[in-house]
Parts: C-alpha cells; structure tokens; sequence
C-alpha cells in the first residue's frame, strides 16, 4: 500500500541524504529498516510523513505513493489524515501537557468521546506504565516513559500504517518485551508498520521484510528470517559471530573489520 | 568553506577568515573602494554611508546579543541613546576627545545593557525579548525626568564638533573617515569575538543554555556578557550619531528605531556579521531608495498626490522587509552560504 | 478617599481594556506560538475598518459594527495566508520575526487605505458616564470591561476544555509533532488570526469609542503588552487578573505621582511592575514554566 | 530682463507623524513660491524653484537627506517641518551658512542665540502666556487665573510646552496659578479621572497644545464629568481639526485657540482674501484652515526675507548668508504677510522675535470659528 | 600530609543519601554511590528508575533535598552545574543537547571552553596569544575528532546529523573537557552492534588513556555486563543491588525488576 519510487532527498538544497530508495511495504506486514547510524532511515520516514520541510529538506526526485496516490508533496497533517502516523525521533513530546493530554491530543481525529475513552483505555491496558504517569506533566517524564508515550500516543490515532523510529529506543529490556508485544498485538489487529530499529534482534522478529541501507542507498533487501541468517547482518546487526555466540565486548579488538556493502 | 582543491594545511589557515587569494584581492579592493569613495561619489552617497556606518555598529552589536547568542533584544535604539548622550554630554560639559569620549559612550551603554542582561539569568525567551523593551521606556522616561542639568531634559543636547589635532571633522568627507574607521574596527572585532571562545559560548547558549552550563559555560554571565558587547557597540555607534548630529534628543532613539535594527539583521540573516551588514544596506538602500524616488515619483504622477505616493512608499518598505522574511526567513546569507556549498561541490553532487 | 475608590474603579477597567487587546497576542500566541508584534496595528486596522463602516459607508450602527468584525476575521484571516502559511514548518522564529515585518507593513497600508488624516471615531458605547453616588465610570470601559471578563473566561475554557482548544495547545508546544499528529497548523494558525483580529477590533471599538483615531493608536499594542507578560502568555484567564492590578497601578500612578514627579510615571509603571514580577515568576502568573529536562 | 534663479529645498513628512496635515501644509507653502515667482519674483527678476524632500519625520534621515540637498540644489534657503529637521540640521546649518525657516511656534529647547533656523511665532508656552494674559484681561479683576495643561512625554516638544509654562507661572504668581500638569499619552485611553482634577481644581483653562487625539479624550472626559472648562488649542491640533475629529464643530462651543498667526476664521480678513487669490488663480487646493494657514504663512515668511535679501543685494549673488542677514536688517511687516503674522523683528539673539509679540485667539461661536482676538500682545516670557 | 591522603583517599566521586523528590514524585530515595578510582561503574534501572535524576544531581543539575554530593572529597552540593563541570565532571546526555548551529569541531571545542583563557578584549583584537590559543586547542579537538572517528564530518554542522553521530560527538565534547570523572547516560542507544562495539572500544579506550572513572548508565545489557567493572541497580529511586556483573545477572531481585 505504500511504495516508494527512487526517492531522492536532499536536504538545505545541498545535502543528498537519500539517493534513490525504492522500497515498498504491504498491508497487513511489518517492513523494518536497518542501518548504521546517517544512513538515511529517519529521512526516509520524514519523507513519507511529510516532516522534512521543516528540516529544510526536500524530495527532488522520486516518488511516494500511498495506496496509489502520491503524498509526497503533502503536508504532514494531510498525510495523517490519510492514515500515516510517524512517531518520530527524538522524544518529542507535548511537554507542557499530562500523559493524559497528549493521548488526548493524539486520539483528536476520534469523533465520540466513548470511543476516546476506550481508546485510552486501551492504551492504559496495553501498557499500566502510562496509567501510573498519566497526570504527569509530559516534558518531565524519563526518557522511556517518553518513548512508552510516543508509542501510546500513536496508538490512539488507530491509523493504517505505523512509521516508527526506534521504538525501543532508551527502553528497559523488560520494557522492549512489553512495547514489542503491545507492537505485535498491533500488527495482529491489521495494524501495517514501518519500523526503523536498531535493536536489529526485536526488529526482525515482529518484521516479514526488512532493508538493509548504507548511505542513502537500500543495500540489501529480503524476507525477514532469512535476513536475519546473513552472515553480515549477523555480525554488525544482531551482534553474533560466526560461529553463533555474542562476543564479548571487551574482546573488541583496535582494529576491526568493518563491512561495507558495495553501492 | 573553499572551492575543491584548496584545503588548508594547518589549524592557523584553517581557521583564517580570508582564504584564497581571490578573496584577499577582493577585500583588498573593497577597502581600497570604502577609502577613495568620498572622491568618487557624491556627497549624498557619502552622507548615505555615513548613517550606514553608524547603524552597522549598531546592528553587528545586536547580532552578537540576538544573532549568535540569541537574546533577543527590543532595546537596542535605548542602547544607543545612552551611548549618544553619555558622547554627548562628556563632548559639551569637559570637552574630551572623541577617542575618549566614544569608547566612554560605549562603556555607559554596555553597562545599561549589562543591567538588563542580568535579568537573562531568570527571564528567558519571548520573555526576555518584550522585556527589554522596557529599556526603551525607561530610557525615555529617564531622560525627560532626571534633573534637566544632567541629561538636557527635553531639551536635548548639543554636541561641540569632533576635533582631532584641532582640526574640526565637520565635512561629510572628514566625518566619511571618522565613520569609517571606528566601523571597521568594530566590524573587525565583532569577527574576533565571534570567532573566539566567547563567540562559541554565545552559540552555545543560545542553542541549549542547559548543556552549555554543563560544558562549564556560566550561563548568566554568557548571557549579561552578551547583552553588554550588543549595548557596547550600540554605544559606539551612539557616540558617533551624536558626532554626526551634534544635537541628541530622547525622540531620536525609539523603539521603533529598534525594530527596524531587528528588521536589518534578520534580512541579513541572523547569526552571521556579514549578514548584519547586508542587512544594514539593504534597509538603508531600500531607505534611501524611498527617500529619493518618492518626490519624483510625486512630482510626475501628480493626479496621484504626495500623501499617497509616499505612504505608497511605507508599505513598499514593509512589504520588501515581510517577503524578505517569506521568501528567505534565514536572511540573505544563509541564501548565500548556500549558494557557495553548491558552487563547491558542483558538478558533482554527491 | 470616594476619588480614590472612583480611580481604582476606573484603573481597572482600563486594566480590563488592556488585557482584552493583551488577549489578541495571547490568543495568537496559544494557538501558534508566535509572538505577534504588530498586534497594536491589527487595533488600528480594525479602528479603521469601523470607521470606514460607519463615516464613509454611513452604515447603520449595529449593521456598521457586524460588518466591521467580518471583515476583521478576513483580514486576519489574509494575512495568515499572506503571511504565515509559507512560513509553516520554518523555524517559529521566522513567524514571529514576519510579523516585525508586518508591523511596518501594516502601517503603510493603512495610511494607505485610510489616509493619515485624524478620524472621528463613532459612539458606540453611551458617552454618558455611569453615576454611582459621587463616582462616575466611563460606559464604553465599564461594558468593555464585562465583554472582556466573558471573552476572557469564554476562551479559557475553549483552549483547555474543548478538544479544538487542545489541538492548538498542541500546534503552540510545537508544530512539527502537531502536524505529524494530523493537526492543520496552517488551521490552527489561521484561526488564532481570525480571532486576533476580531478582539483587536473590539478592542478598538471600546477603546476609541466616541474619540478619535489615528494610526498613533497602535501604541495601545505596547500599552496592553505588560498584561500580557505579566499574566504568562499562555494565560488567559490569568489576563483578568493581570489587566486590573497593572490597571490599577498605573491610574493611582498617573493621578496621584505624576503630579509630584511632574513627569508621565503612569506610562512606565506597567513596564516596571512587568520586570518585577518576570525577575520573581519568569514565566508571568500563569504562564507555562519553562520545562528543563537532561 | 534676465532672471536669476534660486532653489529653495522643502522638508515634508508624508509618511510619518505629520502625514495627515502634510499635503495642505505642502500645498500652502507651494502655491505662496509660485505666486511670488509670478509676481514679486517677476518683478525682480528672480526665480525661486523648490524641491520637496521625504525626511519621514526622522532626524536619521534628513541627516541622511541633507548633504545631498545642500549639493544638489545648493539652496539659499530651507523650509523646515518639525522637530527633527531642527534636531538634525540645527549644527548643520550654521556651518553651510543656509537659513530654514519654520512654520510652528518654537521651542524652549532651540532658544539659543545665533540660530540659523528661524520660526514666525514664538514657543508655544508663550503663546500659551500670551492666551491667558488675554484671557486674565477678559475676565477682569485681580487675581492669578487658573489654568490646567495636558502634556505628553511622548515628544520632548511637548513637555518643553509644559515646562515653559510651569516656569513661567512660578515666575508670575500674581498672574497664573497652573493648577494641574497633566502627562498622558498621544492616544489616551480615557482622561475622565485626570478631568475630573481639572474641573475640580476650578481651572479657567485647559492648555492642549499637543496633538489632536489628546484633545478629543479630554473633551470626552470633560463631557463625561459635566465640566465646562474651555480647552485652549494651538494651531496644529486647532478648533477645525479638533471639531471634525469630535465628529462636529459645534462639540467646541466655546473653546479655543490660539497662536501667533492669523486664525483662519470664516470671516473676511485679509488672509483670507490671500488665501482665495491662491486658490483662484494659483490653482491651491486646500481649505481654508489652520493648517493651510500656517504653510502659507510660512511660504511668505520665507520669501519675504529673500525679497529684502534680493532687495539689498540685488538679484543676483545671492547666498544663504545674504538671506539671513536681510532677516535681522529689517523687519517684516504684517502687510508683507498679508496680515498672516504680526510684524516680525528678528535678532541674532533667538531664533524668533522677542519684541512685539501677540498671539490671535480664535474661538467657536455658534459651530462657527470666529476670531475672538488679533494682536493679544504676550508678556515677557524669561527663558526656562 | 594527612590531608593530601585523604585527598587520595577520597573517592572521585561520592553521593551520600541523597533523595530528590518532584512535588509527588520521589526520583532518589536515600540514594549513596560510591564511584571508586578508575572503575567503570554501571547504573541499570528500569525506565523512571531515577538513573538520569542520580546523575543530574551530580553534575548539580538537580539540588537533592537531602544528601550531599563530593567530588574528590570535596562537597559539591548547590554549586550551579558550571563550577562543578569546572572541578571536573563531564558528562553526555541521554537525548543528545549539541548545540545544533555550530560545527561538529566547534561543537568540541566548546568543551574546551574552560581550558582556555583569553579575554573578551584580546578577542575583540584577536591577535598574537588568542590565534595561538586557538590553534592550541584546535589540536586537541582533533586528536578527539580522530580517536572517534568523526573526522569525515568535521565541518558539519551538529544540527545536520543524525542520532547516532551527535552521539559520538557528545561523547567527544565531553572528552574535550579533559574531566576527572565521566559519566554516561545511554550512550549506546540508537546504535547497532557495529556501532555499539566502536563505542565500547572508544570507552575503555578513554579509561585506560585518560584512567579516569567512568559511569555508565545503560540499558544495553550485553554492553553492561561487558564493560562494567562493578554494577548498581537503581528501582524506583532506591538502590536494590550492587554488586559485580554475575553477582547482578544472579540476583532475583534485579532479574524480576529488570532484566526479566
Ligand atoms: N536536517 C538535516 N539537514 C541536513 N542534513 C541532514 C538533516 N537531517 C539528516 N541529515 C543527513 O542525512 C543523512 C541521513 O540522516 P538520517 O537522520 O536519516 O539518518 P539515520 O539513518 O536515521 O541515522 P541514525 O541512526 O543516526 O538516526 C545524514 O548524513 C544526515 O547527516
Ligand atoms: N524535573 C522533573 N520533574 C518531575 N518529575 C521528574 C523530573 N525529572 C524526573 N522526574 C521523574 O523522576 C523519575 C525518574 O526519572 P529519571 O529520568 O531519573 O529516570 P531514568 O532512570 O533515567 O529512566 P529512563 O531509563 O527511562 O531514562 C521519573 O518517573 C520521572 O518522571
Ligand atoms: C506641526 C508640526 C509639524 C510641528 C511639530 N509640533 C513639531 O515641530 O515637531
Ligand atoms: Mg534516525
Ligand atoms: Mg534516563
């Protein structure tokens, strides 16, 4: 339901931080997103949400299409409408309001209260964490009750697709657990999501598709489980060496090799 | 940054302000431009430069305050009047120097700026930015309500002339030079601040006080500090409108004036002294423009009227300013740094 | 002592003038974020357009003055499109830095349009003034002051009990999380214009009602400003408030030390008691605190 | 004949402050250069050609204007407008040797000897003096008459009008007691508590000598109160501007202004016959007010010291210089004015007469202005 | 001679019963933390566990209600963050706080803010001692910007990065400051295992150069039991085990707290 078609984008008219992605992403499925850190997954999913102009970014070529209608050159809130939400990077709560009111603000879209509240409900159940924050006033939160709230926030629009930047991120392990299977549930409600993850491990477990990028170009591509087999992935991804145990950090040698896909 | 192929090959270079020889060459000539003009321009133009000196001082003073260390500040005209009639009244009343008495001019100013900058230590933001437009209204108050023995009152003060080995720098021409060369040294200081620690903690600042603190930034004083260069160099710039006038009044420094100091660092791009001077002649010229074409205007379409070519004339100023702000909200310079990045790297872009 | 009551009496209500011209930067700033600085313009702009309404299309009052708010919202309402919506995901500052932008603008426009002539203003509130024993209060304050305390009360609840009011909450912390929730800023923005415009033209309406009008009168911009910081500029119930105490000051300060003083203290009074209540609450009386998390 | 030809440079403010009397005010001065240059100009053989400059009311920018003007048009003489141009040019001048002639009253602050800007009325305190001289006179009787003024800080101009009367006051108690001093602001949201001060102190006057706006609040406020304390205007917020911002002349019933210059009344003075030769045959359109009045009281006190200049000079050679000599040779003669201004004898002592001063007093009689008094002399006002 | 014992003796850095309190909210709960000299101490907790809070109130970003902090012996408390970053301690940001309009260099040199000495009037003049100053430090940032591998994007400007490398440049700012104590506040999150092992390597690098005491405060596990050299568990403001990695990775406490 959403494709991408060659998609460029560069960013203060200079900085080409994405050089022809394509990718695309079913209804019903969990596509995840890998990568090193500038490889261009964030700007991806700013460039479908339409968020980059306030970046000073653009997309000078390529297309964007949402169930066949291009939105890359809508506004962001447009996009929403259309059933996108994209949790962003970055914690960016409403600080000054409660837990409560950003759900609140979150679920604006829904039309009758009872429904809200159900909602709310909802989230609550998913994750008690938030119905113990809820009165407290956002921008003081710790940095993963933040990002429980981004993630609960999102819930209450009900859209059709998810885009997700590093929901683990900042997160408790038990909490990674809990989020990755309030996620599941989700997905198995129909719920259709874009997941850019560096805990590559979670990632692919809940992912059917997955990209690999490096340097604004999508690198390696393939069905989740037998991604997570490459070798590579494998090793700068998931953290196991060949011979399939983690290795110590501490044995991190000076000088290492790096993998560098062609492209 | 250069065009490919130059690099620098130490820090020193690296961190020079003119880099390749095109662009010495090319400063060079713009000051050699900036000398001769009084010979080769009328002395309107030369009058016209004159104000444009005074309010560069004065505007890359409010860069440094509201451009990199983001105070914004409402209160810059109130600055610069103190710096006029500190100038003023130590010119009349003792007859010292103008070396003596605008540095002096810029010391009363930064230490009125100081007072409100110590009110940055609390009051942050919008906040801070309307606050400071009470430095206009005291300012004003202050004047026309102290003794008039001290400050002139509503009546003002007369300046003696600039003398300098008793020569009386009264011409367009001598003030040319006078304006000049306190501008340039300002100028020249202002790229020295801003290069130097204290330029960087005023980025600092303005981009996140807290982790600025937690860099070992103080972040009070950073921001007092600020607030005191900006009123130091609207100090200057007072002292030498007071040369150039010879006559200050409270009305000749308004908040007004202030917002139009805004206007001419935001065209030029904030955060960048270059572009505080852009900004300068931009409005200047645009001004000027205005001041000058108008009664043609006037003159020939005389079924238009006067009154209207000229309020014409108003919303053309104000129009230029708000599409300046629509079409390049980060100012002229940033238009141009983008500009080189793209010369630099063409034709390949990545 | 009666004086005295009368002069407080009278304070307040001007206080009460100021903050619903105060409430016109409020309502902008809570629904946007954005300072607007020619908000003593948008009071001439509206001044203007009931004259024009009343002297020169010689409209019937009432129709004069319904005429005049609809046109109001439209203006506001150009120049958000004018002005703002290109501005939509630049940096809040560039909003804000516009609106210097239009201040200047503005008032080339309106000599413009309406000529640099001093203008009749109409009555619209009874000349005759309230007796109360020996007091008296001017009628266009005393029912300005009520049309503030609803209007003031009325947006209140608006802004933090209806879920509309939410979603501009949301645009004014920020509009980029707004817009990626759904939220039209462009919308939310649109709509704070609309109804800055309208309170500065009521605002102007009682302000000037029965006197005259120059474009000089946009300092009532920088009058009510005091207001504004002093109740926090998110506040606007805490307008009512604010707009009475500096009210209040500053007619006892013009009727009782100016004339020791000899020199307009009145007008500098809202400004000192802004700094000092800014140095002991940074954020005004009910302003949102300044959130700092590491 | 050959003729000589002279420039003389106009400042104006269409776009400030003053915008809204600029274009009558422009007009008078204008429409006075073309009918001396028809006449009296054709006569002597001399033409003078004038320039308006936009200095926006901003002292920043006639220091910006003038160097140009002054090579540009290397003018015998400057009309001037207000405050900022005597700010800006007032160090100026005396260096470029070139006179400028004003329209308004003075200043306190510009009370200095050796002026090279020169005004056909004195200040406005003592114009206001010379009202309540008058008025005391009209009233009878001995003692001190009480009077009220409202000023404002938003100009240094207008607390100078203050602080001159208040000087004065204290100087002459027997004469005038100022029973209030009134600071507000040039749009004052309501003066009906600083009225009712006014009224109750028994003032026999209210001095508003600042801009119009003050002058309708304080009517309001008086009205409001049920006060009827009279309201003294000066020229450039007068009965005509005043009545029509009040919506109607007849709201001034009884009011007043006064200045040293004819009052454009409706009767049938010798200004006024001025008046309708410029607009008849000189193509003037502006009506007959105050503020026409005053440009073209102006543009006759100008070119009536470059005629005694040219007179004794001859007409050609003649400078700046020349101008401003010809202004303390001789006097002006109310004739010369058309009956505009009193006669004037200037001295380099101040930059108006200190001698044979008068003030006009106009008043509202039946929603008509009538003048209610010419020649008022003013008393010796010291300098404050 | 005794006091320059106790001085050695003296731990880095010390927090001593220290309870904070938000209106309701208890963020510390009687908290004390010893830091030993040139260990690696891990503070793990769940989310809202009060790990940011502890540190926060040692840099005296947050004054506790009680308790005390001391740096060196030395107590700390209610000093402003600027004079304690200036006794030595650095510190990184668990969301990143770079100063976005200036350069990845600047960024850094700013850490070296306090190292340096010129006054604002021989900035004004900018000659001789600034420009050697300058140079001076600039050679320090990039001895920085080289050991953590940033030299590619030495010129951008922070606002331009990514998550990942403002991290890293976080990390450099704080080096830059040539501190006597570091503390860490996740500063792993966000990476991959690529990337999270060259942070790791650039940690225990910076400790056995440098051979200061670091803090960590990490919800990576695999990093944690890694790296630290001793462990506390922070649950709901209170400290719930100390101990070495097994001794943690054993307590059932902390299993059902925490790790699951
Ligand atoms: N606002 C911006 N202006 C200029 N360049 C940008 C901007 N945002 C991102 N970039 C550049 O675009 C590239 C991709 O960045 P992006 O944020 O998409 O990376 P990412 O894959 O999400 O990385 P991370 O894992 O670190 O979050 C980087 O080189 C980055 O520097
Ligand atoms: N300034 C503050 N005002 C109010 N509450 C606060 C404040 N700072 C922190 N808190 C609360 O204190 C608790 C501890 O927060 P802290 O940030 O220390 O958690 P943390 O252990 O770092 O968690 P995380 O792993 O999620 O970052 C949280 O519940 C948080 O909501
Ligand atoms: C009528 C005005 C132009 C004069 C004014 N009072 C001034 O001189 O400032
Ligand atoms: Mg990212
Ligand atoms: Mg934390």
């Amino acid at each position: 339901m959403l494709e991408l078609h060659n998609v460029e984008v560069t960013y203060s008219d200079v900085i080409l931080a994405l050089k022809g992605v394509s990718l695309s992403l079913r209804e019903g499925q969990c596509v995840a997103l890998l990568g090193g850190n500038g490889a261009g997954k964030s700007t991806i999913l700013k460039a479908i949400s339409g968020t980059l102009k306030s970046e000073d970014g653009k997309v000078s070529a390529g297309a964007i299409t949402l169930e066949g209608t291009p939105i890359h050159n809508l506004e962001a809130s447009e996009v929403v409408r259309r059933g996108l939400i994209h949790v962003m990077e970055g914690r960016r709560v409403l600080r000054h309001m409660t837990a409560e009111q950003n759900l609140i603000v979150g679920g604006h879209m829904v039309p009758d209260r009872a429904e809200l509240k159900r909602r709310l409900d909802h989230v609550y159940t998913l994750m008690p964490r938030l119905a113990n924050l809820k009165s407290r006033t956002a921008g003081f939160m710790s940095g993963g009750e933040q990002q429980l709230l981004l993630i609960g926030r999102a819930m209450m629009a009900r859209p059709k697709i998810i885009a997700i930047d590093e929901p683990s991120l900042g997160l408790a392990p038990l909490m990674i657990h809990d989020v990755y299977e309030v996620l599941s549930r989700l997905k198995e409600e129909g719920t259709t999501f874009f997941l850019v993850e560096q805990n590559s491990a979670a990632g692919l477990g809940l992912a059917d598709y997955a990209y690999v990028l490096e340097n604004g170009r999508v690198v390696l591509d393939g069905r989740a489980d037998k991604l997570a087999q490459n070798e590579d992935v494998k090793e700068f991804y998931l953290g196991v060496t060949a011979s399939g145990e983690r290795k110590s950090y501490r044995d991190v040698k000076h000088y290492r090799r790096r993998k560098r896909w062609l492209g | 940054m250069d065009p490919s192929g130059i690099f620098a090959t130490s820090y020193r270079a690296d961190r020079r302000l003119v880099r390749t020889r095109w662009q010495a060459l090319s400063l060079i000539l713009f000051i050699a431009v900036l000398l001769a003009a009084p010979y080769l321009v009328g002395p309107r133009i030369v009058a016209i430069l004159n104000i444009m000196y005074i309010s560069a001082v004065v505007a890359v003073g409010l860069q440094i305050c509201t451009g990199y260390a983001g105070q914004i500040n409402l209160g810059q005209a109130a600055f610069m009047g103190v710096g006029a009639y500190t100038a003023a009244i130590l010119a009349e009343k003792t007859g010292l120097s103008f070396l003596l008495t605008i540095p002096i001019a810029g010391f009363a100013a930064a230490v009125f700026g100081f007072l409100f900058g110590l009110t940055a230590a609390r009051i942050k933001g919008f906040y801070l930015a309307l606050t400071t437009i009470a430095a206009q209204f005291i300012f004003h108050f202050a004047v026309l309500n102290l003794p008039s023995s001290w400050l002139g009152g509503s009546n003002g003060v007369t300046v003696p002339p600039a003398t300098l080995f008793g020569l009386r720098i009264v011409s367009e021409g001598a003030q040319y030079y006078l304006m000049l060369f306190v501008a340039a040294i300002m100028v020249a200081g202002a790229f020295g601040i801003v290069r130097s620690r204290f330029g960087r903690a005023f980025v600092a600042v303005r981009d996140d006080d807290v982790a600025a603190g937690i860099m070992g930034i103080n972040v009070a004083a950073t921001k007092a500090n600020a607030f005191l260069i900006g009123a130091f160099y609207a100090g200057v710039g007072g002292g030498l409108w007071a040369y150039l006038i010879r006559f200050v009044g409270v009305d000749q420094f308004t908040l007004f004036n202030s917002v139009f100091f805004i206007a001419m660092i935001i065209v030029g791009g904030m955060g960048s002294i270059v572009g505080a001077l852009i900004g300068v002649f931009v409005i200047r010229v645009i001004q000027e423009i205005i001041a000058t074409v108008g009664p043609n205007i006037a003159e020939s379409v005389t079924f238009l009227g006067g009154d209207i070519v000229f309020a014409g004339m108003n919303v053309i100023l104000g129009g230029v300013i708000a599409l300046f702000m629509i079409l390049e909200p980060k100012g002229l310079m940033h238009r141009w740094t983008i500009l080189k990045s793209s010369y630099r790297i063409w034709p390949f872009p990545y | 002592m009666i004086y005295v009551i009368n002069d407080i009496i009278t304070g307040a209500l001007i206080g009460l003038l100021y903050a619903l011209v105060a409430m016109g930067f409020v309502v902008i700033y809570r629904a946007s974020k954005v300072f607007n600085f020619a908000q003593g313009e948008l009071v001439i702009l509206g001044g203007f357009i009931v004259w024009y309404t009343t002297f020169e299309l010689g409209l019937d009052l009432w129709l004069a003055i319904t005429l005049s708010l609809l046109l109001s919202a439209l203006a506001g309402y150009l120049i958000e499109r004018i002005f703002l919506t290109k501005l939509i995901g630049e940096s809040v500052f560039s909003m804000v830095m516009v609106t210097v932008g239009l201040l200047i603008l503005l008032r080339g426009i309106v000599l413009l349009l309406f000529g640099p002539a001093v203008r009749p203003f109409p009555v619209i509130f009874p000349l005759k003034p309230l007796f109360l024993g020996e007091m008296l209060i001017p009628m266009n304050l005393l029912i300005g002051g009520l049309i503030t305390i609803v209007a003031a009360v009325g947006l209140s609840w608006f802004f933090n009990r209806t879920r509309a009011g939410l979603r501009m909450t949301a645009v004014a912390e920020d509009h980029v999380v707004a817009s990626s929730m759904g939220i039209s800023v462009k919308g939310s923005i649109a709509f704070a214009w609309v109804l800055g415009a309208v309170l500065s033209t009521v605002g102007a309406m009682i302000f000037l009602s029965g006197k005259s009008l120059t474009f000089l009168a946009s300092e009532i911009g920088f009058a009510a400003l005091p207001v504004a910081l002093f109740a926090g500029l998110e506040s606007i119930g805490g307008l009512i408030l604010a707009g009475v105490i500096v009210g209040v000051a500053q007619s006892l300060a013009t009727n009782y030390l100016d004339p020791l003083v000899g020199g307009a203290l009145g007008t500098v009074v809202p400004y000192l008691i802004m700094l000092g209540i800014l140095l002991v609450r940074p954020t005004g009386l009910f302003g949102w605190r300044t959130i700092e998390r590491v | 004949q050959e003729e000589t030809r002279y420039n003389v440079a106009l400042l104006s403010d269409f776009s400030g402050p003053y915008a809204d009397i600029m274009p009558i005010l422009a007009a008078g001065r204008e429409k006075v250069i073309d009918w001396w240059n028809a006449t009296r100009g054709a006569q002597l053989g001399v033409t003078l050609n004038y320039k308006n400059y936009e200095t926006r009311y901003d002292a920043a920018q006639v220091a910006s204007l003038w160097p140009g003007i002054k090579s540009e048009l290397e003018p015998i003489a400057v009309i001037g407008l207000g405050g900022p141009d005597v700010a800006a040019l007032s160090e100026r001048l005396p260096e470029d040797k070139i006179p400028m002639f004003m329209a308004t009253a003075a200043y306190g602050y510009a009370w200095k000897p050796d002026s090279w800007i020169f005004n056909p009325r004195p200040t406005y305190s003592h114009e206001s003096a010379g009202f309540l001289y008058w008025l005391r006179q009209k009233r009878g009787g001995d003692g001190p008459i009480k009077a009220a003024i409202m000023a404002s800080e938003a100009s240094p101009a207008y607390v100078d009008m203050a602080k001159g009367l208040e000087k004065y006051a204290e100087e002459h108690p027997d004469e005038i007691e100022l029973v209030e001093v009134i600071y507000t602001e040039v749009q004052p949201t309501d003066l009906t508590a600083q009225m009712r001060r006014v009224a109750r102190s028994g003032a026999d006057a209210l001095i508003i000598q600042t801009n119009t706006s003050i002058v309708v609040a304080a009517k309001r406020g008086l009205q409001a109160n049920g006060a009827d304390v009279p309201i003294m205007m000066s020229s450039h917020n007068g009965l005509p501007a005043s009545g029509k911002a009040l919506g109607g002349l007849e709201q001034l019933e009884g009011d007043y202004e006064a200045y040293g210059m004819a009052i454009a009344a409706d009767e049938d003075t010798p200004p006024r016959q001025f008046y309708q030769t410029l607009s008849d045959s000189y193509g003037l359109k502006a009506p007959w007010n105050v503020v026409t009045a005053m440009g073209i009281s102006q543009g006759l006190f100008a070119v009536t010291v470059i005629e005694h200049a040219i007179e004794a000079n001859g007409p050609e050679g003649l400078t700046g210089e020349k101008v401003r000599e010809a202004l303390f040779a001789e006097p002006i003669t109310t004739e010369e004015t058309h009956g505009f201004l009193p006669t004037l004898s200037f001295t380099p002592e101040a930059p108006f007469p200190l001698k044979g001063l008068q003030v006009n007093v106009g008043s509202v009689r039946d929603g008509k202005i009538v003048v209610e008094a010419t020649g008022a002399a003013i008393p010796n006002v010291e300098k404050w | 001679m005794t006091a320059a014992r106790k001085e050695r003796q003296a731990p880095p850095l010390a927090v001593r019963s220290a309870t904070l309190r938000f209106g309701g909210v208890t963020a510390l709960d009687d908290v004390s933390i010893e830091v030993r000299e040139d260990e690696l101490l891990a503070i793990i907790g769940p989310n809202g566990a009060g790990k940011t809070s502890f540190l926060n109130v040692t840099a005296g970003f947050y004054r506790p209600q009680q308790g005390c902090v001391e740096l060196i012996g030395q107590d700390v408390t209610g000093l402003r963050v600027d004079q304690i970053a200036r006794r030595g301690l650095a510190r990184t940001f668990q969301g990143t706080h770079l100063f976005g309009g200036l350069t990845v260099v600047e960024n850094i040199l700013i850490g070296r803010h306090t190292l340096m000495r010129s006054n604002v009037v021989q900035a004004f003049f900018h000659y001789g001692p600034v420009m050697r100053e300058e140079t001076e430090h600039r050679e320090a940032v990039e001895e920085i910007v080289d050991f953590l591998e940033i030299e590619a994007i030495r010129n951008r400007q922070v606002g331009t990065l990514g998550y990942g490398l403002r991290k890293r440049v976080d990390l450099g700012r704080a080096l830059a400051q040539e501190p006597s104590i570091l503390l860490l506040d996740e500063p792993m999150a966000g990476m991959n295992s690529e990337e999270k092992e060259d942070l790791a390597r650039f940690i225990l690098d910076v400790r056995e150069a440098r051979k200061i005491p670091v803090v960590l405060v990490e919800h990576d596990m695999g990093v944690v039991m890694d790296l630290a050299d001793r462990i506390v568990v922070l649950d709901f403001g209170r400290v719930i085990a100390e101990g070495t990695p097994a001794e943690i990775q054993r307590d059932p406490a902390v299993i059902k707290a925490y790790l699951g």
